[in-house]
């Protein structure tokens, strides 16, 4: 285990920089694009003066590396910049908004784990006969259709034809939010007892995350599928066969665990796809997500709110990917040791 | 040696009859020219092909506003009262040219950094040039085109810059791997022993070992571009009005939902229909090139 | 040699199904192996002896079909037999040493894991007791420290203990036949003879069926009672080692024997013209005549039947037919 | 051991599949909806929403600011002003210095009582904050100070014959409050961020509700004040919510699921059509008090040119506007729309007649050129993207265009952005459509920032006009005092308007809300005040059982 927290450390140490030539990138483009977020912050009918206070407090009036430079003394108080947007500090915005939207990929994640593990299985199981070329049409759909229309459908199908799921924000109308404690609504409702509201919250998921984890879950259950119908000619497996292991055993051992490798190396890149399309898939929902904040700062231009996005999205990438490669290594035992 | 032998050569490495032998006996991989074919010839031939071309551009017809789907409008009319069908027929021209620009701009600009990346794996532009790939890597490609798009003023032409901005990183990383492990072999050797330039080398013996990953990486691609062009245009950050871009007239579509169902359904499917052509496709010339 | 047949193979005819056709490998095999006789087979690569050998514990890859034939093994045939029969004989009576360790060892589980599961569903011991037993079967195998073997993955082995590791499995318990298909063919050149030294010791002080896949035709020679020669899923030649090794009689044979370099000759192994046939469209009648410098009509025609040139020394080729 | 995981992933499927279809059922169950027991309002919005008074200024933010404050004078019936926290006021002979006296008993939701220290705090902080509706008083206001505990002074730098009507966007706020709330260190230095990060989410006013919740870009939840001073009608609401909906199609579906009562302001008119086949919704259609404009660059070739912008006024099809993609809008009169006291009657207009758009176009100096090659000076039409009707304008426009051989690009832009824009003559788009509203219920509002020439950089104005002689017709005007006097002022600068060509004057925008029939408007009764915000109105909305 040691071996594969050297492992960790490694990534982590390694994708340090990148994140820093990711702020200077996304921080110096948000800056140097054309345009003017003083005049929009300041609102429509604001007198000049107004607008120069803004820049000034935006320190737009100071050459790009004193911004940059004040950027990360800000952040080394914790704060992210003043949003032009939400007119108050972006920390406040990404501590009220990303929970929501962890809670919603984390339920995507699962659907999409359980989904692609159930297919990937069913198909490489029944290999070459019909529920694997179920499973394939399948997989080809899910991965052609974006998750944006998935959205619609679901929002045609269930908002209309049967309305058995509510197609808009994270609660149903009148209900109070929880009390903010851990800012995950979920849990908070949780924690301060009320079932019911847990309950919806939970049914308000469901249509979002499906329609997010489709994607990626039709191209997990390929890969999947793929890897047990490998490993299902591969020589060890012969070998246990030979040795008078049942074929139970031998396929829910010795070909399913190689067979997941490959599929968690590329679940890295799935991460990816919820993220991104949880931009749209929480604008048709209106879940009240990070996403949807930051579809608003992007259409606001709102540089503080973006920048900060953009940072916050790649550093749950980065983590995502690091639990990634170290499921992998769990897995793998060759590659947390490989690396030490 | 000039360009044109070099290329000559590579169009010979890929032994082209070989690989048609065996995409041709899957039927998925068909199935997936045909419908890649399909949107191909709709786009170059839509002002030919549409029932109604002229609705592609500025029309409006109120009167006949957001008709249902008919014999005369199969996909009906949306709230301007223009054809969807048409406008669909469009819309693959858009989606194709967006993937055509991306691509054209993306993949020599990657596969040179790649190569010159991978062959000076350990000299400092080798380093650079992935340390840089990895930083338009480190968020998700949606994310940061859509930022890139949101600062600038929205317009197709402003996608298609953003998306190649942060799409040429694949293509380096997947020319440097291929590189990487190539480098070592012998035959790169005795090309080096026999005092060949290091452009040779890369370009006559290197690259073409990733012809087949490329040309698979290209197919599958205008599948991914067209979606995220799709998606900057839902979000309204994409190509403008009166342009028939599906990704927007999905978004413009989804306004009306469920009553007038069919103006951003047909243009949502025809999306899926291009992402599903060209992934299919794109297998079939993975499988080719493997098998 | 006499005795009872312990396994019998009969007119073993396998094919592959691909997107390209069926490639038809295994013609019409047939193999006799006697209580205690250690057998070799000896042939080119890709002549069919990996088929044979994994037909007769039936874990050919999922796109095989055999298509005619029985293995008669101990008066039962193992293509008709039921799946607890099939487990018995895998689990107690027949073992197989893989060609290649490295990948028959299963590289995410550790030694110790893999032997346990084996070692539990043979004998349905207790986890101290099968432990034990798989201690025992390392120390068998010459493995240095066996304790820290069992905890190993098979990466954290080298080649040599891995095939060791593979040997030792193959000696757990009571076995009555021990494929070998070919255990050295993998292994580096230096390491090659300690491994078959251990396994042929090991065979002998067992005194189990053993049969012996190889294309060390010194080996083969050396260690087993008779030989059986295949070209492309045929069996053309056998017979008592010593007779077929000084007297070679198929002209496939003979080239195969005259391709081992002779230490005190000045000149290279010669090959053999050609190579082996193509198994989607093999050619008629004896499929080594496009090869054979000896040629004649009847070779293109039928598949000749074989002949006892001597005592208990057969070969199937028509030049000895005219006798 | 792999077996047993294996289980333990099955069962944890099954155990979700049996949770959902239990969650299901009980759902399906709850389905009809529990009796109301309060009396509730839902109202459609579109965010950003800014309910600090110093800090917003549109639609959604103003009507927050009439349910959670009191301004200083309410608007009556057309706007005329009313005396609210200002119970009378005086001015002085110059007209500079007015004097306002203030309501007694006035409550403020904290329970302090609401005096003439309040009124200065909030025209201080208004103004030294800025933003919201501060524009309206800095070009004016000299200073605000109080005389005793209910009697205000404001002096003025000039002469300003609206003034009364203006002190509608003044909102008092409970100094106290404010003060407590105050984040340190801030950018208004003593005042630090003079609370405007608390009042995003909080009230500090003395309103007929107060404010239980607000989450950015979801809700405003506002509950009833019970110790109101003014006038409250019986059935008034217990609670009004705001509700961020972004999707027509959701309003749809609440509407028609009696889950939200009244829509937002921008519903499409295929979804009103839609929704008005139910008996059980209602849509009340409310004068905005803004008027749609096609705003032209007229320093921006070929625009600088009058016959071009006449021939663009001539060509464009206001029937078609009027009655396919806005219904029940009228077309414009004028600069100003009609209803707006000081509104021009009879004035001369520009209707669709393609002959005598090309006759125009012809006598422009730019004809040859636009003849021979026509994207040279092909016109940029941003539309703002969140007002999706907008694009029908846009692309009907640009069909028009076509017709008389000029070319148009439209292109779609976020309302902020076309703010950006418009704040610079060179970045200013040659065409822009925009809706704009009066600030106070008189012509003069819309004149004055709309073509007066300090408005130029805003986004009220696109057409850069910068015309002395018009800057000092409206200065004239708005320092008349004399109402009548004023009017008439009024109607010569809209006169002088049209001649100058400088809008494409489209209609008169006309608000429709659907709503439940069960809450009474009293725009349902043709009551209205014409002024942006005060149409949804707690004090008047009822909520029928």
């Amino acid at each position: 285990m040691n071996a594969i927290w050297k492992y960790v450390g490694k990534r982590i140490l390694y994708i340090i920089p990148t994140l820093i030539g990711l702020s200077i990138l996304i921080f110096v483009l948000s800056r140097v694009l054309p345009g003017d977020p003083a005049r929009m912050a300041a609102g429509p009918n604001a007198p000049d003066w107004v607008i120069e206070q803004i820049r000034h407090q935006l320190r737009l009036d100071k050459p790009i590396w004193v911004q940059y430079y004040y950027w990360w003394v800000d952040l080394f108080h914790g704060d992210l910049g003043y949003s032009i947007y939400t007119k108050r500090s972006v920390t406040v915005d990404v501590i009220e908004y990303l929970p929501a939207s962890l809670q919603l990929i984390f339920l995507a994640a699962i659907f999409e784990i359980l989904g692609a593990l159930a297919l990937g299985i069913i198909a490489g199981r029944y290999a070459y006969r019909l529920p694997d070329n179920m499973v394939r049409v399948l997989a080809y759909i899910g991965i052609s259709v974006p998750s944006f229309v998935w959205g619609l459908l679901f929002q045609l199908v269930f908002a209309s034809l049967i309305p058995l799921f509510p197609t808009h924000g994270m609660y149903s109308y009148g209900t109070i939010p929880p009390p903010r404690i851990t800012g995950f609504s979920l849990l908070d409702a949780l924690l301060s007892g009320r079932i019911d509201t847990f309950v919806d919250i939970l049914w308000h998921m469901i249509l979002p995350a499906f329609a997010l984890s489709l994607g990626a879950m039709a191209q997990d259950a390929r890969i999947i599928r793929a890897g047990m119908v490998e490993n299902t000619e591969k020589e060890h497996v012969a070998l246990v066969r030979a040795y008078g292991i049942p074929e139970r055993t031998i396929f829910s051992k010795y070909i399913l665990k190689p067979s997941l490798v490959p599929a968690v190396t590329v679940m890295g890149m799935d991460i990816a796809s919820l993220l991104g399309n949880a931009f749209m898939v929480e604008l048709i929902y209106q879940w009240p997500g990070f996403s949807r904040y930051g579809i608003n700062v992007m259409l606001n231009k709102d540089i503080n709110g973006i920048v900060a996005v953009v940072l916050v999205i790649g550093i749950i990438f980065a983590i995502a990917n690091i639990i990634v490669d170290v499921v992998v290594a769990y897995l793998d035992p060759r590659i947390g040791r490989r690396a030490s | 040696m000039s360009f044109k032998d070099i290329f000559s050569e590579w169009i010979k490495t890929i032994e082209l009859g070989k690989k048609w032998y065996r995409f041709r006996r899957s039927p998925l991989s068909m199935i997936g020219l045909i419908i890649s074919l399909s949107t191909v010839v709709m786009a170059v031939f839509a002002p030919w092909i549409a029932p109604y071309p002229t609705h592609a551009g500025f029309f409006t017809d109120f009167k006949n506003a957001t008709q249902p789907p008919s014999w005369q409008h199969l996909f009906g009319t949306d709230e301007f009262g223009r054809d969807v069908l048409s406008r669909t027929i469009f819309g693959f021209r858009y989606s194709l040219m967006m993937a055509a620009v991306v691509l054209t701009l993306v993949v020599p600009t990657g596969v040179i950094l790649g190569l010159i990346a991978g062959y000076y794996r350990e000299r400092w532009i080798g380093k650079l040039i992935m340390r840089i790939a990895d930083i338009f890597i480190a968020v998700p490609p949606l994310v940061l085109a859509l930022s890139v798009c949101s600062l600038l003023t929205p317009s197709a032409f402003h996608a298609m810059m953003a998306v190649s901005l942060m799409w040429w990183p694949w293509y380096t990383r997947l020319l440097y791997n291929i590189t990487s492990s190539v480098k070592e072999e012998y035959f790169v050797y005795a090309a080096k022993v026999t005092g060949a330039s290091s452009f040779h080398i890369m370009f006559k013996e290197i690259f073409p070992n990733a012809m087949g990953a490329v040309l698979t990486k290209v197919t599958l691609d205008v599948g991914w571009v067209i979606l995220l062009g799709a998606s900057l245009s839902f979000v309204g950050l994409g190509a403008q009005p009166p342009t028939p871009d599906l990704g927007t007239m999905v978004a413009d579509g989804a306004k009306f939902l469920p009553d007038y169902w069919w103006i951003s359904l047909f243009p949502a499917l025809a999306i899926s229909y291009v992402i599903l052509g060209f992934n299919l496709l794109g297998d079939g010339i993975k499988d080719a090139f493997e098998g | 040699m006499n005795g009872e047949p312990l396994l019998e193979i009969k007119d073993l005819h396998v094919g592959y199904k691909t997107h390209m056709g069926i490639s038809h490998v295994l013609n019409g095999v047939h193999l006799t192996v006697h209580k205690g006789e250690r057998v070799g087979v000896i042939g080119e690569s890709g002549s069919g002896k990996t088929t044979t050998m994994k037909s007769i514990l039936r874990i050919l890859p999922s796109n095989a079909i055999i298509k005619k034939g029985e293995i008669v093994y101990n008066g039962k045939d193992v293509l008709k037999m039921s799946n607890e029969e099939l487990l018995t004989i895998r689990r107690k009576k027949i073992s197989m040493i893989f060609q290649d360790p490295t990948s028959a060892l299963n590289p995410l589980f550790k030694i110790g894991q893999i032997m346990l599961d084996i070692i539990k569903y043979s004998y349905n011991l207790e986890e101290k007791d099968a432990k034990e037993m798989a201690l025992k079967a390392l120390k068998e195998a010459a493995l240095p420290d066996p304790e820290r073997v069992f905890d190993s993955y098979p990466f954290q082995l080298s080649g040599g203990m891995r095939q060791r590791v593979c040997i030792a499995l193959a000696l757990i318990g009571e076995r009555e036949l021990i494929i070998a298909d070919e255990p050295t063919t993998n292994l580096d050149v230096t390491i090659k003879a300690q491994v078959l030294n251990l396994l042929t010791d090991l065979v002998k002080k067992k005194n189990v069926g053993w049969i012996f896949v190889s294309q060390a035709l010194g080996a083969v020679r050396e260690n087993v009672d008779r030989v059986y020669v295949m070209y492309a899923g045929n069996i053309i030649e056998w017979g008592p080692s010593e007779k077929v090794f000084s007297n070679p009689l198929h002209p496939y044979t003979q080239k195969l024997l005259e391709c081992v370099p002779k230490l005190t000759g000045k000149e290279f192994a010669k090959g053999i013209r050609g190579r082996i046939p193509n198994y989607f469209h093999p050619p008629s009648g004896c499929r080594f005549h496009p090869r054979c410098d000896y040629i004649m009509d009847n070779c293109k025609k039928n598949i000749p039947e074989p002949v006892e040139v001597e005592h208990e020394h057969f070969v199937s080729c028509y030049l000895y037919h005219r006798r | 051991m792999m077996n047993k995981k294996m289980v333990a992933i099955i069962s944890v499927i099954v155990v979700i599949v049996i949770v959902i279809g239990v969650i299901a059922a009980v759902q399906s169950s709850q389905k009809p909806q529990q009796p109301q027991k309060k009396k509730l309002i839902r109202i459609g919005f579109s965010w950003p929403t800014y309910i600090d008074p110093a800090v917003g200024s549109d639609y959604s933010s103003s009507t927050a600011f009439t349910n959670l404050y009191d301004p200083l004078i309410f608007p009556g019936d057309k706007g005329m002003p009313k005396p609210w926290v200002v119970e009378k006021w005086e001015v002085s002979s110059d007209g500079l210095t007015w004097t306002l006296h203030i309501k007694k008993g006035i409550k403020f939701h904290s329970g302090n009582d609401l005096n003439a220290d309040d009124v200065v705090f909030t025209f201080n902080r208004l103004l030294t904050v800025g933003k919201g509706y501060a524009y309206l008083f800095t070009p004016y206001i000299e200073s605000v100070s109080a005389v005793d505990d209910y009697t205000v002074k404001v002096v003025l730098k000039k002469t300003y014959g609206p003034f009364i009507s203006t002190l509608m966007r003044v909102y008092v706020v409970d100094k106290d409050v404010v003060m407590q709330h105050i984040k340190k260190p801030g950018a208004y230095g003593d005042y630090g961020d003079y609370a405007t990060e608390w009042l995003l989410t909080h009230d500090a006013g003395s309103g007929p509700y107060m404010v239980k919740e607000v989450v950015l870009e979801d809700h405003v939840y506002m509950v009833k004040f019970k110790d109101y001073w003014g006038p409250m009608v019986k059935n008034a609401a217990d609670e009004i919510q705001m509700l961020a909906l972004a999707q027509p199609a959701t309003e749809k579906t609440l509407l028609t699921e009696k889950q939200l009562e009244i829509s937002s302001q921008w519903l499409p008119e295929e979804t009103i059509n839609a929704l008005k086949k139910e008996s059980y919704l209602k849509v009340a259609t409310i004068p905005g008090g803004d008027e749609f404009y096609i705003m032209m660059n007229t320093k921006k070739p070929p625009l600088d040119d009058v016959h071009v912008r006449k021939a663009i006024a001539y060509a464009v099809d206001y029937q078609t506007i009027v009655d396919q993609i806005f219904p029940g809008n009228p077309i414009a009169t004028g600069p100003v729309p009609s209803y707006l006291p000081g509104a021009a009657k009879d004035l001369p207009r520009y209707y669709y007649d393609l002959t005598k758009a090309k006759e125009e176009l012809q006598k422009s100096k730019y004809w040859p050129d636009i003849k021979d090659n026509p994207d040279k000076y092909a016109l940029d039409f941003h539309w703002i993207a969140e007002v999706p009707a907008e694009e029908k304008v846009a692309i009907l426009f640009a069909q028009n265009m076509e017709e008389i051989g000029l070319e148009v690009n439209v292109v779609k832009v976020p309302w902020l952005s076309v703010v950006k824009e418009m704040s610079n003559m060179t970045t200013s788009p040659h065409l822009v459509s925009v809706f704009v509203s009066a600030h106070y219920p008189e012509a003069g509002s819309l004149l004055e920032s709309r073509y007066h020439s300090k408005s130029a950089d805003t986004w009220e104005q696109n057409e850069w006009l910068l015309n002395e002689t018009l800057d000092h017709m409206i200065e004239d005007a708005l320092s008349t005092v004399n109402t009548t006097e004023r009017f008439k002022k009024y109607a010569e600068i809209e006169k002088a308007i049209m001649e100058l060509c400088p809008s494409i004057f489209l209609f008169d925008h006309m608000i429709k809300l659907v709503h439940q029939d069960y809450v009474k408007l009293p725009a349902d009764e043709g009551i209205y005040t014409g002024i942006m915000g005060y149409d949804l109105d707690g004090r008047t909305m009822e909520v029928l059982s």
